[in-house]
């Protein structure tokens, strides 16, 4: 187990390597969601704007 | 018809030119001031400014275009002259393509008369002219090229730096080639080849670049 | 065929089936990168040269890869955009490009974590590593120009072209970046020799790369969703939509 | 004699309506005055007109024939005057006749001092156009609709900064046309318009 952790000495460059992708794989997964439910509420609050604006 | 077009279209580049208070002299500043700066960054020995020389000449003289590049364009979608003259050219296109060579004319030439004073500026031997004047020729007219069409694409925005940003990326090929030329004229190699290099590259972008300038121009002027 | 090709590239029918197809691309992705992550970093043998660094190679290669199919897909969203007109490529092309940057960048970080321990240096002049650069600053610019654009339609048009002049240079900004590193090489000495990849140890690496392209397609899908939704607010499936889902009827 | 006809044109910026459904026709020794407050897309509407933009929906029929936005034989025929000068200001007077205009679409003038007389620019010739009044500028770009003879005229704004002579000598220009059977559509925010044969258009 000790050795597996240790990666032949080169620990620090194989874990943040493989830590980088994985956080920026969850960034882009968590950006595209939020950015997925931003645009929805602006859809709707733009939709009840616009219908206010027509029944004017 | 298409013939007195271009040459009413010569005629106001001439006198524009003339008429331009000195302003063609800034682009000449820049590239004197950019080979000083970075001469005096460094040690000026004379086999480190040789080793320098290709990347600084081509750095400063694309960075000099730039600057000519940014009035492209920009000061006659400005004042309105640009729309009126699509609107009313024979054939939008060609005017256009004809713009661009005359400009890049203009503003390569006295570059290319201070390549000398760089040359010597920079300690290296004065057989490179030739060579690195071809290719200079043949780079920059890539570079001006694309840079038109890029600055067409982004005529709508007031920042020229953005420009600028799209359009260097795309001249690391034209810096690589290019500063071989120097490189290796100054080691009394053929560079024929990279020069032909520079050259096919400039009627590659001649193909296209039109159609780029014509479709940014119409969809900034809606 | 062109005529199922319009009928699954209009926006509604996309907009649906995009949800689906998000869910089982994500649920693959997941299941081949974990298998993947332990096939490369357990299963795998160490190089005999590079030790057990070489197992950066098993983000680094898929991050690299995705970086320059993100780019080709783009374009050729944006190709389909310009010559068919269809609205919903431009809303796939939009938002490739920060995707497309984030792999780029992944692909360098990790390229330079690899290069410390093999070459000595953060940041090596390799071929590779200097288009890949060069590659996220055009996705870099391609965003800039997007932004500076106050209509839509312009943007989409303009982001297009330019979309389209970089698969133009790239591959002539690749090729020249190889020659020119070739011709330098010599002074660098690397410790990575061609490493002759073993099944044992290539097998994880095809996986994650599949694992990433999947997971590339989900959230691709998922992104394109909300753009479809901003794109079409006038058009009247996205009214009975955003009513259905705020329960208004 | 020619006509133009617009049908239910409509345009779209995004999700913004700039205008929808305008409706109009216009024959020779007719002008049509378009109306409407600011960001009414009066200017959006002429550019539709001039060829420079696309309208989203509807149809523009020039002699009964719809065209397109290169349509050569409509946009031979219109002279587009927009709310911008269209000057470069470092030529001169002369130069501008001479040089510029020749670009945007005008014959160079055969007599150009008495041209020059006509628009009140006599004895200006070597003035920079950037030396000018605002008056002056606009009096200069006028002078293009004169060099040549084109059957449409499409004027944005043109009385802007004139003084009461010029607006006179502008409005007898335009009158003296249309009795040519030419056609005028002039965007303007005068509260009344000294054209007859004038029809209106609100936005």
């Amino acid at each position: 187990m000790q050795e597996f952790f240790s990666m032949g000495g080169y620990a620090f460059y194989v874990w943040s390597s493989f830590g980088f992708s994985i956080a920026g794989l969850i960034y882009l997964y968590l950006a595209s969601k939020s950015s997925f439910k931003k645009k929805f509420n602006e859809v709707s609050i733009w939709q009840i704007r616009e219908n206010k604006r027509v029944d004017k | 018809m298409l013939l007195s077009e271009l040459k009413t279209l010569y005629k106001l580049e001439w006198r524009q030119f003339s008429r331009s208070q000195g302003q063609w002299l800034f682009p000449v500043m820049l590239f004197i001031l950019v080979i000083v700066l970075f001469t005096v960054g460094i040690d000026p020995e004379a086999h480190r400014l040789q080793q320098m020389a290709p990347a600084v000449i081509w750095c400063a003289f694309l960075l000099s275009l730039l600057l000519a590049l940014d009035h492209m364009w920009r000061d006659d979608y400005q004042n309105g002259v640009l729309e009126q003259m699509l609107l009313h050219s024979e054939s939008p296109l060609q005017l256009l393509l004809h713009r661009v060579v005359v400009r890049w004319v203009l503003s390569i030439v006295p570059l290319l008369l201070c390549l000398p004073l760089a040359i010597s500026m920079l300690q290296m031997p004065m057989t490179i002219f030739m060579p690195s004047l071809l290719a200079l020729a043949a780079g920059s007219f890539v570079f001006w090229s694309l840079g038109s069409a890029l600055s067409a694409l982004t005529l709508n925005d007031r920042r020229p730096a953005l420009m600028s940003l799209l359009l260097l990326p795309m001249a690391v090929p034209i810096v690589i080639f290019g500063s071989r030329v120097i490189k290796q004229s100054a080691m009394g190699e053929s560079v024929s080849g990279l020069v032909l290099m520079l050259v096919g590259l400039s009627i590659l972008s001649l193909s296209i670049t039109p159609w780029i300038m014509f479709a940014g121009m119409r969809l900034n002027l809606d | 065929m062109k005529k199922w090709f319009h009928q699954w590239v209009s926006p509604p029918h996309l907009y649906e089936r995009a949800d689906r197809y998000a869910k089982v691309f994500l649920f693959l992705a997941i299941a081949s990168i974990l298998v993947a992550l332990y096939g490369g970093l357990v299963l795998a043998p160490a190089d005999y040269q590079q030790g057990d660094a070489f197992r950066i190679i098993y983000v680094h290669v898929p991050s690299a890869w995705l970086s320059m199919f993100a780019y080709a897909f783009m374009a050729g969203a944006s190709f389909v955009a310009l010559v068919w007109r269809f609205s919903a490529a431009h809303a796939v092309a939009t938002v490739i490009a920060p995707i497309g940057a984030v792999f780029t960048l992944l692909c360098l970080l990790t390229g330079s974590l690899w290069g410390k321990p093999m070459w000595g240096t953060w940041w090596e002049w390799d071929a590779r590593m200097t288009s890949e650069l060069v590659l996220l600053l055009i996705y870099l610019g391609y965003i800039a120009l997007r932004l500076s654009f106050e209509e839509q339609a312009k943007a989409d048009k303009a982001a297009a072209i330019f979309a389209l002049i970089g698969v133009v240079n790239l591959p002539i900004i690749h090729y020249s970046v190889y020659w020119w590193n070739t011709l330098h090489q010599g002074a660098t000495v690397s410790k990575i020799g061609k490493p002759s990849i073993t099944w044992d140890m290539g097998w994880p690496l095809l996986l994650m790369t599949i694992g990433f392209m999947l997971f590339f397609g989900a959230i691709t899908l998922m992104a394109t969703r909300g753009e479809l939704l901003s794109r079409e607010r006038r058009t009247k499936w996205v009214k009975e939509l955003v009513d259905i889902n705020r329960g208004v009827n | 004699m020619y006509s133009l006809e617009a049908k239910n044109l409509s345009k779209w910026r995004d999700h913004y309506c700039v205008f929808t459904d305008v409706s109009f026709s216009l024959n020779s020794g007719e002008s049509l005055w378009i109306r409407g407050d600011n960001g009414a897309g009066k200017t959006s509407l002429i550019r539709i007109l001039a060829g420079l933009s696309k309208a989203n929906d509807g149809e523009l029929l020039w002699n009964n024939e719809s065209f397109l936005a290169d349509n050569s034989s409509y946009q031979g025929a219109l002279h587009y005057l927009s709310h911008q000068q269209t000057l470069i200001p470092h030529l001169t007077v002369l130069e501008s006749i001479q040089l510029l205009f020749p670009m945007l679409g005008a014959k160079a003038a055969s007599d150009i001092s008495l041209s020059l007389n006509d628009v009140g620019l006599a004895g200006f010739e070597q003035h920079k156009v950037q030396n000018l009044s605002a008056g002056q500028k606009q009096r200069l770009s006028l002078l293009r609709l004169l060099l040549r003879n084109k059957p449409l005229w499409i004027l944005d704004e043109p009385q802007s900064h004139l003084d009461r002579e010029g607006q006179a000598w502008l409005f007898d220009t335009i009158e003296r046309h249309i009795s040519n059977k030419g056609m005028v559509i002039i965007i303007s925010h005068a509260k009344d318009l000294p054209l007859t044969h004038v029809k209106s258009l609100d936005l």
